[in-house]
Parts: structure tokens; sequence; C-alpha cells
């Protein structure tokens, strides 16, 4: 199976194409959609068929070179493949959140103008996403790495009518780009210095991870190095300083949300760092920062969470939270626990949006059933929609609990693994812990607050409109079924042994994570289970308090969130206004890049150096329209002139 | 004697030259330079060249000057343009008399250098001084000839295009 | 048949010149069509050449020709003498390759004496072609000189508003750099004539690059050669007379200044400039990448803030050829790997933004961004060209403006300039705003403007005519080797030759300090 | 004894004299007559070294600038005329459109 990966990238690829080229002589929407979601699922099919044999087999890592890309003496790159245990698992979340996702855009993107145009992007963006995830070489994985901004900004840009919609994603691609420019920095100063100083021109993950160690751990260059790439992670992972992209994002369709903006693109980022942990491993400096960072943008990203009224902007925060979660986990190398954050977060934020995205459609229909004109995002126009949309409800509840991290549920695995390792593990920091569980405690109370405002309470939406409302047709409730289930039981991949789990995704993923964490001294927390108990007890304590809050805030007593408000005018208005970083960002950046960029074409180009270019012109004509007086016009003259020119050149040889 | 004819046909010739130079009316101008030209004919025949000279006398005095007499009586130059025939005399007269102290200077210090020739007196007066410039003319010097030739024409048409009464 | 290949491709179009001046000059359809014909003829004349696999072994030139052509007396020869290298092949085929998309775009575009239009572009192919090929100094000087002309008129008569301004900026520009370049050239050849080269050999670039030229005299003679190619380039701060000339030309002048005539400054640094005098380059590398940097941020802050679509797509040219530039500069086989790939990528690129600034020019008689907005609505078609020649031109990867700005970036960062690479990948940054800013604004938002509602999509002529574009974007973008490979021996070599002759002349200076340390 | 010197005297004073007329006659028609006689000058100049040389390549050089003469007649005439018409005149100091 292992010569056939190149399918897996190959299928959307074509999914792609066909929609793009033939879909607007198709026209019939099933068939469009069915295109996109059946080479997304084929892709899944052979991504499972691969892992089941990686599973077994005891090498666990394969290469599939397809082709020279370029080279240039000893630049030698190639479009080549790699399965390993961490691409499988990649690989796994990538087309099979992708392909319920596909299912579900069949239904909510129905009667969309340009809807083949939509499959082509979205299978477009399975392909760039799968030359990431699957690349065995930077370079590779840099294609993909930009693929997946590109259609993230074509996506975004879907509704390019809308302004709004136009700016998300330039900024998103230019955001982005800032951090490729850091992504680019790390591949040059990778391939120098390990080709010059150590003779091995390469850019080859397997390579690099198995001479990585020539750079010297904790030097200064693979400080730098690391510091590159992880400045490229916190543009397309959306950490601090780089994230204000993400929440503008949410201008796309929410399908789109869910699949780039929460489930797989965003966590590009992370998996970069997994598939480099050597490198990083090596640096313990770039980890304390990724970790800090990670921890920061986790609580700043939840703290604006909290005052949020549009649906999809919590979640983005929230996203942008949890990824902060991520990178804290990659920071403190607990590189598995990351991953498994991941793929948990994968399903339950996927469901999340998914399931918005079902409020939104139903609001959207309602809405316009009615001739109203309210905002349908808005959670303030929402309210009891439990009653109307059960499905979606239950779900939606799953996976806020998963979120909120109560036992039992797929968040709690992961996250409490995250919170062991960065109190616990050997570069964590209490700190770390402290600001992570804050944040938890965060999350749970905006995710309930989300709930309650959403599905409790009395209906807010205007009168006429409320008899419209309906639940989602089965082909969009289906995926979210099945993501509330994976957001159930997909943490039971790796129970931790205090629960009287095996660890079993930290085993598969060992081959990836093993050498490094052991050579470069990373090591797994030691406690005593009693100590685990009351670490899990007290995570569970603080999502308790969130959610407590939030019930007691927006159910039992909506009036207190108001009088709050009032008593803290200053913090809630930053809050709101996302503690006005964009508008720091343009004051800081944008607007002086803007100025600078006229003044030197208004003030030197046309001034300066036209002005030279012209003055010189000035002068000669000045010049020249001195002397052109001599021009009488009279024939004498010029006889004349002749005549004595005639005279000087006889008299140089006469008398020379 | 040879000297003495000399030195009268030179001094017609620097007269009737003058007479070109001071004469009011250009007719008068006119008939003193076909003067000259018979002027310099003689001296071209002095010099062994009698071709040159039979072709001074039909070109110069034939051709160009009748070309210009008519030109002259054509345009009818009245009197009243020959009050003021011409100026700055003085000035004038100091150039061209530079130019001539110069021309002899520089005549009197250089040094004959030119390429000597094998086509001595005796043989231009032996073989026949058109035929000795027919050969030239039409074995080294064939493809100038031919330029001339074309030149001749291109000036025929032009004088046509520019004579014409709407150019 | 292939002995006089060169010279048939070169002079091929200057023969269909002459057969258009029998045409009458109201057939438009046929004047149109016929120069189409002989510019896809040259095409296919020149196709031999990207299949001939000499190149991938060799970095010799191929198909030379060899002709005594003026010569006075015993101290002045020039000759006739051509041929190709893994440089110039590419160069060429671009060149073939562009003009009979650009004679295709003017179908419309261009009604105003067509048969001198006409004309003047298969003139200027000629010229453009002599330039790649000629191994003689002054035969190349001459074809160089010859650009001039038919590009002078091509703006002067059949140029926007401007037009008188900006054809007579761009022509006094150039002819100001080419003049201080005939005296160096001169010079050279004074030079090869004392250190015994037989005059026999004329200009011949080949013998010059043999010379062993002394240093004082070396940096003046390069500055005269790189000032007069950076004007063509244009680096900072000689640029400015592109944004004009490129704003006043048709559209059919842009592309060809664009896609080829600015590539001759880039090519001239790379045959002549460099490798004649390699000493004096090393001393001004630095200050000439200094210059390259600036002119990549420099030509995207101000690109970005342009209003006109046109003069943004001129002044990213300006960024662009500062990457090329820099390729160069890097002095190694990345870099001009790089350089190259990146001037054709210039070519196609920006020669593709040109067309499409074109197309909507000749339905809207505006360039103005402001007048445009929520156009991929009424021409989704266009949107989508205009989209992949937007990403091509910002450098995404599968696009072959990566290809280009990462060797060069990986070319520089290998070299002494590092830093200078660093600051250059804030243009990748820069690039993406200003390109998708404009894009944003011309095909975004609301369709606003009346009178863009009623806009017709491409036609098939239209479309026609930008695939074989889109199709080397992405062949560029994905398989580079097909160029790589035939170019590589041959800048190979050149690295070598200019690397090389640094090394000797370092080694003598050694041995002479040595000499002194023994005399004392 | 009759030298080369004296015809090229003679042609130095004649050459002179139609400088002189050159600079100083107003009539356009005369002063084409002085320049008629200026290359009358340098022929004579011509025949009498190519004589004293036993050369003809100087006189074929003669029969060339009268052929340059004779173009040079007709074409100048036929600028006369024209010009007379436009203006009633053939002073050269009306001929004095060409300026600044």
């Amino acid at each position: 199976m292992y010569d056939k990966l190149w399918l897996i990238p190959f299928f959307p690829l074509l999914g792609s194409i066909i929609n793009g080229l033939l879909g607007k002589k198709i026209k019939n929407e099933t068939i469009i959609g069915g295109i996109g979601t059946l080479a997304i699922f084929s892709s899944f099919i052979v991504s499972v068929l691969c892992f089941m044999e990686l599973r077994l087999d005891t090498v666990k890592s394969h290469q599939q070179v397809i082709a020279s890309w370029m080279s240039v003496g000893n630049l030698q790159i190639e479009w080549g493949f790699l399965l390993d245990p961490l691409s499988a698992v990649m690989l796994l979340v990538v087309t099979g959140v992708g392909s319920l996702i596909h299912l579900y855009s069949i239904g909510y993107m129905h009667g969309e103008e340009g809807f083949y145009r939509y499959f082509s992007y979205l299978n477009l963006f399975a392909f760039s996403m799968l030359m990431l995830v699957l690349g065995n070489n930077a370079m590779v994985m840099f294609v993909g790495w930009e693929g997946v901004g590109l259609c993230s900004y074509l996506l975004i840009g879907y509704y390019f009518h809308k302004q709004s919609a136009g700016d998300a994603a330039k900024k998103a691609f230019v955001v982005n780009r800032i951090g490729d420019f850091g992504f680019l920095l790390g591949i040059f100063l990778l391939f120098w210095t390990l080709g010059s100083e150590h003779g091995i021109w390469t850019l080859n993950f397997v390579e690099i991870a198995q001479h990585g160690h020539l750079l010297g751990a904790g030097s200064v260059v693979v400080t730098i190095i690391t510091l590159c790439f992880f400045l490229g992670a916190t543009g397309k992972s959306a950490q601090i300083p780089l994230y204000t992209w993400l929440p503008d994002a949410m201008e796309g369709p929410t399908p789109v949300s869910a699949l780039i903006h929460a489930a797989t693109m965003v966590t590009a980022g992370v998996y970069m760092i997994g598939r480099m942990n050597g490198l990083f491993a090596m640096a313990p400096d770039t980890m304390l920062v990724i970790a800090i960072v990670g921890a920061a943008t986790a609580i700043f990203a939840a703290s604006i969470g909290l005052a949020q009224n549009d649906i999809k902007r919590v979640l983005a925060y929230s996203t942008v939270s949890q990824l902060g979660y991520m990178f804290l986990a990659m920071g403190v190398g607990a590189f598995t626990a990351g991953i498994f954050h991941l793929m948990t977060h994968a399903f339950f934020k996927a469901c999340l949006f998914l399931g918005s995205g079902s409020v939104i459609h139903a609001m959207h229909h309602a809405l316009h059933k009615a001739h109203a004109h309210d905002d349908p995002q808005d959670m303030r126009n929402m309210g009891g929609l439990r009653k109307h949309m059960p499905i979606t409800f239950l779900t939606f509840l799953i996976s806020t609990i998963a979120i909120a991290g109560l036992p039992g549920l797929s968040g709690f695995f992961s996250k409490d693994e995250i919170l062991l390792w960065s109190l616990a593990g050997n570069r964590g920091h209490w700190l770390l812990w402290l600001v992570a569980s804050l944040a938890a405690g965060m999350t749970a109370f905006y995710m309930f607050r989300l709930v309650f405002m959403t599905f409790f309470g009395k209906e807010r939406i205007a009168e006429k409109a409320k008899s419209y409302l309906h639940e989602s047709p089965l082909v969009i409730t289906i995926p979210l079924i099945v993501l509330a289930v994976l957001a159930v039981f997909g943490g039971y991949l790796n129970v931790p042994a205090v629960l009287g789990g095996a660890h079993r995704l930290e085993t598969f993923l060992s081959p990836v994570f093993g050498a490094a964490q052991q050579a470069y001294g990373i090591e797994p927390p030691h406690m005593s289970h009693a100590a685990e108990y009351g670490l899990m007890g007290l995570a569970v304590g603080i999502a308790l308090v969130g959610i407590g809050l939030a019930y007691l805030m927006y159910v039992k007593n909506p009036e207190m969130p108001a009088q709050l408000v009032a008593k803290a005018q200053g913090l809630y208005r930053a809050i709101f206004n996302k503690w006005y970083v964009d508008e720091i960002y343009d004051a800081l950046f944008v607007n002086p890049t803007k100025k600078a960029g006229t003044f030197l074409w208004k003030g030197f180009d046309v001034v300066v150096v036209d002005g030279i270019v012209n003055g010189v012109g000035y002068i000669v004509k000045g010049f020249s329209g001195a002397l052109r007086l001599t021009q009488s016009g009279l024939v004498h003259n010029y006889a004349l002139a002749m005549v004595v020119g005639v005279i000087v050149m006889v008299a140089y040889y006469v008398f020379g | 004697m040879e000297l003495l004819f000399f030195y009268l046909v030179a001094l017609v010739a620097i007269l009737s030259a003058f007479m070109v130079v001071k004469c009011k009316n250009p007719v008068n101008s006119a008939i003193s330079l076909v003067m000259t030209f018979f002027c310099l004919a003689i001296l071209y025949v002095m010099l062994y060249a009698p071709f040159m000279a039979a072709v001074q006398v039909l070109v110069y005095a034939g051709a160009i000057m009748v070309l210009i007499l008519f030109v002259i009586m054509l345009l009818n130059l009245g009197p009243e343009m020959m009050e003021r025939f011409q100026h700055g005399v003085v000035g004038g007269a100091i150039v061209a008399g530079i130019v001539m102290i110069q021309a002899v200077m520089f005549v009197n210090r250089g040094e004959m250098a030119g390429i000597s020739g094998d086509v001595t007196r005796d043989q231009v007066l032996e073989v026949g001084h058109m035929e000795l410039i027919g050969m030239k003319l039409f074995t080294e010097f064939m493809l100038p000839f031919q330029i001339a030739g074309i030149l001749l024409l291109i000036a025929i048409v032009g004088a046509l295009v520019l004579a014409k009464k709407e150019v | 048949m292939t002995d006089h290949l060169l010279s048939l491709m070169t002079f091929f179009p200057i023969l269909g010149m002459v057969l258009l001046l029998f045409i009458p000059r109201d057939n438009h359809g046929l004047l149109k069509s016929f120069t189409l014909v002989v510019t896809l003829v040259t095409f296919v004349i020149s196709l031999p050449l990207a299949f001939d696999d000499v190149f991938k072994t060799s970095a010799a030139f191929h198909y030379t020709e060899f002709a005594r052509w003026i010569s006075v007396g015993d101290y002045f020869q020039m000759n006739y003498n051509i041929g190709v290298d893994g440089i110039s092949l590419w160069l060429v085929l671009l060149t073939t390759f562009i003009m009979p998309v650009t004679v295709l775009s003017t179908w419309k575009a261009v009604d105003k004496n067509v048969k001198g239009f006409m004309a003047l572009m298969l003139l200027l192919e000629t010229a453009m072609l002599g330039a790649f090929i000629s191994l003689d100094l002054f035969l190349f000087y001459i074809f160089w000189e010859l650009m001039l002309i038919p590009m002078y008129f091509m703006i002067g008569i059949w140029g926007g508003k401007n037009r008188i301004y900006a054809a007579v900026k761009f022509f006094i520009y150039t002819a100001v750099g080419s003049l201080l370049m005939l005296v160096a050239i001169i010079y050279v050849y004074y030079l090869s004539l004392q250190s015994g080269v037989a005059f026999e050999n004329g200009f011949s670039i080949l013998h010059f690059y043999r010379l062993d030229i002394p240093l004082d005299l070396q940096i003046w003679l390069f500055l005269a050669f790189a000032f007069s190619f950076a004007i063509k380039v244009p680096m900072f701060p000689v640029h400015t007379w592109l944004p004009d000339a490129h704003t006043e030309a048709p559209t059919a002048g842009s592309v060809i200044l664009a896609a080829i005539l600015l590539k001759m400054g880039t090519y001239g640094y790379l045959r002549f400039a460099m490798p004649l005098f390699p000493d004096a380059t090393f001393k001004f590398i630095p200050f000439l990448s200094v210059l390259a940097v600036i002119g990549i941020i420099y030509g995207a802050l101000v690109a970005m803030m342009q209003d006109d679509v046109k003069k943004l797509v001129a002044y990213s040219s300006v960024s662009h050829l500062g990457f090329v530039m820099l390729g160069l500069f890097a002095l190694n086989l990345q870099g001009f790997a790089g350089g190259m790939i990146q001037m054709i990528n210039h070519g196609i690129s920006t020669g593709a933004l040109f067309l499409i600034v074109g197309f909507i020019y000749e339905r809207r008689h505006t360039r103005l961004i402001a007048d445009f907005g929520g156009l991929a609505k009424q021409m989704p078609v266009f949107a989508t060209i205009f989209m992949i020649v937007t990403f091509s031109s910002i450098g995404l990867p599968g696009t072959n403006g990566f290809v280009g700005e990462f060797l060069i970036l990986m070319g520089a960062f290998e070299s002494d300039l590092r830093w200078f690479a660093v600051i250059a990948t804030t243009g990748v940054i820069f690039a993406a705003v200003y390109m998708l800013w404009m894009f944003q604004r011309v095909m975004f938002g609301e369709l606003k403007n009346p009178a863009n509602q009623k806009l017709q999509d491409l036609n098939a002529r239209e479309v026609a005519l930008m695939m074989p574009l889109l199709l080397f974007v992405f062949w560029i973008g994905l398989y580079p080797n097909t160029f790589f490979e035939k170019m590589n021996p041959a800048l190979e070599n050149m690295v070598q030759q200019i690397k090389g002759r640094q090394m000797a002349q370092v080694e003598v200076v050694d041995t002479l300090a040595h000499h002194d340390a023994l005399l004392k | 004894m009759l030298t080369v010197y004296h015809y090229l005297g003679l042609s130095a004073i004649l050459f002179a004299l139609g400088t002189y007329g050159v600079l100083t006659r107003r009539n356009a028609i005369v002063i084409f007559m002085c320049i008629e006689l200026m290359l009358n000058a340098v022929n004579l100049t011509f025949i009498s070294l190519s004589s004293y040389l036993n050369n003809l390549d100087g006189q074929i050089f003669v029969f060339f600038v009268m052929s340059v003469a004779a173009a040079e007649a007709a074409v100048g005439l036929a600028l006369m005329i024209a010009f007379f018409r436009n203006k009633e005149s053939v002073e050269v100091e009306d001929f004095n459109l060409l300026k600044w």
C-alpha cells in the first residue's frame, strides 16, 4: 500500500480539477458535491488502508518519491511523500473530518451561487493539506503550507462581493505570509548550516531527524532555526502575535471555518513542530518561547471569547485558545499530548462549528422567510433553540462538554495530559500550568455561555420567524452525529496509565517522538497517582466553576451580565474590542507602511529621482535655449562661422 | 614667354573674379564669371589637360552659367534690389585676406608629398588626354562614376520637384 | 539547415517585415494574421533549440556562426559572431514564445496605423533575438541600440496621453547608459589589441573573457557597463523611466518591454559586465546588492500605493528584477539559476499581468483601480486567470514565481549576502500585500460602477493567448528541471569563470606580497 | 620659369575672392556664383598638382567636383525659384526662417 501514497493527495486534486473546469457545465449540485465528497472519501479509504498496514508493520517510516522537483547543484528537492505514525494520524484526521465536512457542505451550501467553485476550492484545500501532511521534505511541506493558505484565502473570500470577506481573505493571506517569511528563513538557515558545516545538503525530514544532532543541542543556530520555523507556525496556527486573521476568517462559509479554521489547517503549525521535533527538542530556549506563547495565546484568546456575541467569533477565539494549548504542549515537550489534543480538538471543534453552522442555517432560513433583517449569527437573537433543533443541540452539547474538559469525554483526556506535562514535565513550569488552568476555566465559561444563550432561555428570535425554525436535513445532521460520537470516544485512544489506560497513541507515535525526547532529556512527568488524581480533580473543578458561573449568569439570572458589565465598563470594552489589537497593529504596522509607500512614491520617486532626471532635462533645455540664440537665421553669419572655423583648422596645421 | 602669358591670363582671371564679386547687377557678375571660367580653361590647356579645359567650357561656362543667367532673367531682379548689394565689406575683406594669406603660407610651408604617377606630358600628347581620362574613369573609378550619374539623376528629380508650382 | 538556424531565426522576422510592406495598409486583418504567422514560424524555427540535449552536458556555445563583417584597415574588425549557450537559450525561446502571444493581443487593441505597428514589432523581434545571441560585443551593441528604436516609436505613436514624455524619457535614459557602454566596449577592444589578441577576432567576448585587465581599469569599465545595464533592468534609483514607459505604452509594448527588454539588463550583467570584469564585480557587489534589495522593498512599497493598475505592475517589476539582480550577485549556482528562471518567470507572469490589464483597458478605457470593483462576478473566467497570474507573481509554491524567488534567496543566503537575503525575504510579504490588495479592489466587492455591469468575459482569442502563459506558470512551478538541466552547465561554468578569475587574482597579489617580504 | 606655385597662388587669390563674395554679397544667386568661383579655384589646384605629379587622379576628382557642381546648380537654383515664389526676393537676409 505504501506505493499508493500518491493517491491520497491525488484524489482531491482530481476532484478539484473536475469541479473547477466542468462544474459550471454540470450544474447539478448532487453530482458536484458527490464528486467532491467522493474524492476526499477515497483518500480517506486509502489513508485507512495505509494506517492499518503501518500499524502492523515493524518499519515505521516509508517514503515514496514521485519525481525530482528542483535540482540545482547541491540543492536537490523531490516531490516525495513520507508515511510514518505522525503523518498517518494526521491523514486520518484530515481525510476523515474532511469527508464529513464535505458531506455537510452539500446540505449547507445548497443553492449558493458558485456551488462548484466552493467544492473545487474545498478539494484543492484537501489536496494542499495532504501535501503538507505527507511531504517528505520541508519544501513539499511548504507547498502544502502555502497551498492551504491560498485555499483559505479563496474560501474566506468566497462571498467576495462582501467587502469584509475580501478584507478578511487578504488579511489572512498576508498575515500568513509573515509567518511564511519565518518558515522560509528557517529552511534557508537549516539547509545552509547543515550543508556548509556538515556537508549534508538536505531538506528531507528523515535525514534532518537523522543528522540534526550535528547542529549541537542548545546551540544558537538551532535556536534561531527553530524560532524561524515557530514564526511560521504562529502565522498558520494563529498564535500571538499573528492570530488576528483567524477571527476575521469567519467571513467564510461555516463548513470552511470548521475544516480549515478549526480542524486542519490551523493545526499545521503544531504538526510542523511535531514533524521537526528533533530540532525543537534540541533548542530548550525555543521550546520555552513556544510554551509561553502558547499559554499566553490560550488565556488571551479565551478572555476575548468571554464577551463576543457572534456565535462563530466565540468559536474562533476558542480555536485560537485551544491552539495555544497545543503549542503549550509542544513547548513543554509533550509532543504526543499536542498531537492528541490536535486530534480531539479536530473532532469536537469541527462538531461545534458544524453545529453552529446548522444553527445559522436554520436562523438564516427562518429570518429570510420572515423578511427580518436581524443578524443570524448574533447569539442575542437566538435562545431556546433546543426545542426546534434537538439533534443539533445534543451534538453541540456533547462537544461543549468535551471542550470544557469534563471527565469521560475526549477533551478531558487530552487537556489533562497537557496540564500534567506543563506542571510536572521537566520542561514545564507551574506558572504555565496556572495560566493554562485559568484558560480552561474561561473556556468552560464561554462555551457554556454560548450553549445557554443559543439553546436555552427564551426565544429571542423575531416573532414571525419562529414558525420557520426547524431541524437541519440529514446530510447536515449525520456528520454532526458522527463527530459527536468521535468527540466522546476519541479520548479513549490515549487513556493514561493512572486511569488504567495504555497510552496507545503515545506508543504508536513513539517511533517519531521517542528518540528526540530521550536524546535531549525530555522526560514524562513523574507523579504519584494520588497527585495525578488531585490534579485531575482540580482541573475538573475549575471547569465546573466556569460552567456554574455561566449557568448562573445566563440561565438563572439573565440580568447579571448587564450589571457586571456596568461595573467593569473599561475592562468589558477592552475585551469586547479584542483588546484593540487590530487597531494597535494598524497604527504600528499597516498605516506606517502605507505612509511609507505613499511617501516613497510621491515624495521620493516623483520629486527626488524624477526631479533629478527632469532637472537635468531642464538644465540642458536652459543651456540650449541660450545657445540657440546664435542661430540667427542669417546665412552670412553661418558662412562666416564656417570660414572662421576653416581658418582656425588650417592655422592649426600651418602653425601648430 | 610662357610665364608672361600666364601672368596675363591670371590677371584677367583675377580681374574678372573681382568683377563677379563687385558688380551690382547680377547679370554683369555672371558674365564676369564666364570670363573667369574661360581664363581657367586656358590655364588647363597650359597644364596639359585639354579635355578638362573643354569640359570646363562646356559644363561651367556653357551649362551652369546659362542656367544661372536664365534664373536671373526669369526672376527679373529689378534695380531696387541692387541698392544695397553688399554688406560687411571690411570684415569680409579681412577674413578673405586671412584666408588667402593662410593658403599661401600653407603652400609655402608644405611639401609636395603626393603620389607621383607615370602619365607624363609627352604621353598626354601622344595618347591623347581624353583617352587617358576615359581609361581611368571607366576602370578604376567605375563605381564613383556610376554614383555620380545617380547623383545627377537625383539632382534632376529634385530640381523638378522643387521648382514645380505647387509643392 | 541547422548550420544557420540562429541566423534564420533572427532574420526571419525582418524578412517578414519586408514582405509585410507589400500588404495594403487598410487590410488590418491580413496584416495582423501575417505578423502572427511570421512570429509563429519564428517560434517554430527556434524550437529545435529547446529540444537539443547538447545543452544538458555542454556549457559551450552551440549553433555558432561566424563571418567577417566590417573591417577598417588592420585595426578595427567586427564580426558576425553568434551562438547560444544554456543561458541565452531560454531567453531566446522566451522571446520567440512571447511574440506570437503579444501579436495576438493586439487584435483589437491596435487599430491606428496597424502596418507600422506590426513592422515595428517584427523589427523589434529581430533586434531582441540578435542581442541575445551575439557573441561579438559590437554586434550586441548594434542590436541593443536597434531595440530602442521600435520601442521608442511604439510608445511615442501608439501610447497613451502622456506618451511623448514617456517615450523621450525612455529613450534618453537608455541612450545615456548605452553610450557609456559603447565607450567601454571600444576601450575593452583597445585593451584586447594591446594584450596581443589578433584584431581579426574583433569584439569576440570569448577572447575578452580571457583578458587580464588591471583592477583600476576594470572598475571604470564595469561601472560603464553596469550603469547601462542597471538602467535597462531597471535598478533603483534609475528606474523611473519604467513606470512612465509602461503606463503609456500600448499593451503589446508593455508586454514586450516587461517580458524581454528588461531581461536585456540582467542578461547583460550575467553575460558581459560580471564575467568581463570579475574583480570589479567583487568590489561592487555589496553596493549593487544594497541597490537590489532597496529595489525589492522600494518597488513593493511604491507599488502598494498606486492607483493605476498598470503602474502598480510596473513598480512590481522593479521589485521582481531586484530579486533577479540579488540572485545574480549571489555568484553561485543557486543564485544564478534562480535569477535565470526568475527572468523567465517575470517574462511570463508580468507579461500576463500586462495582458490582463490590457483586457480590461480595452473594455473600459480606464486603468484606475478605483473605477473597478466586483469584476469577479461579471467575468468569472477572467477572474480565474487573473488570480492564477496574481499568485504566480506573488510567488506561491507550485507556480513559477516561487521557484525563482526561492532559489534566489537560497543562493543569496549561501553567499556572503546573507543579511540581504533576510531583508529581501520580506519582499515576499509585501508582494502579497500589493498584489492581493489590488486584486481585491479590482475583482472583489460589490459591482457598484454601472459601467462595469455590462463587461464581457474573455473571448476565445483572449483565453487562447493566456493559456500558453498559464501552462508555463505551472510547468516551471512544478517541474523546473526541464529548464535547469539545460542551463545549469552553462551557469556553473559562468560561476567558475567569475570566481576562478577572482581566485587567480588573489593568488597573484599574495605571491607578490610574499616576494616583497622575501626581499626585505 | 612657370612653376606649380604660380598656379597655386592664383588659386589662393581666386578662392579668397570667392570667400569675400560669399561673405559680403546679399543676392543669393551671386553668392551662388561665388561658390562656383571657389570650386573652380580648387579645381585649378587639383589640375595643376595633377599635372605636376604626372598623376591623373586629380583630374578625375575635378570631374566629380564638376558633376557635384552641376547637381548643386540645378537643385540650388530650383530652391532659389521656389523661394522667390514665396518671398518675392532672393536676398539672403530674407532666408531667416530657420532660427531659434
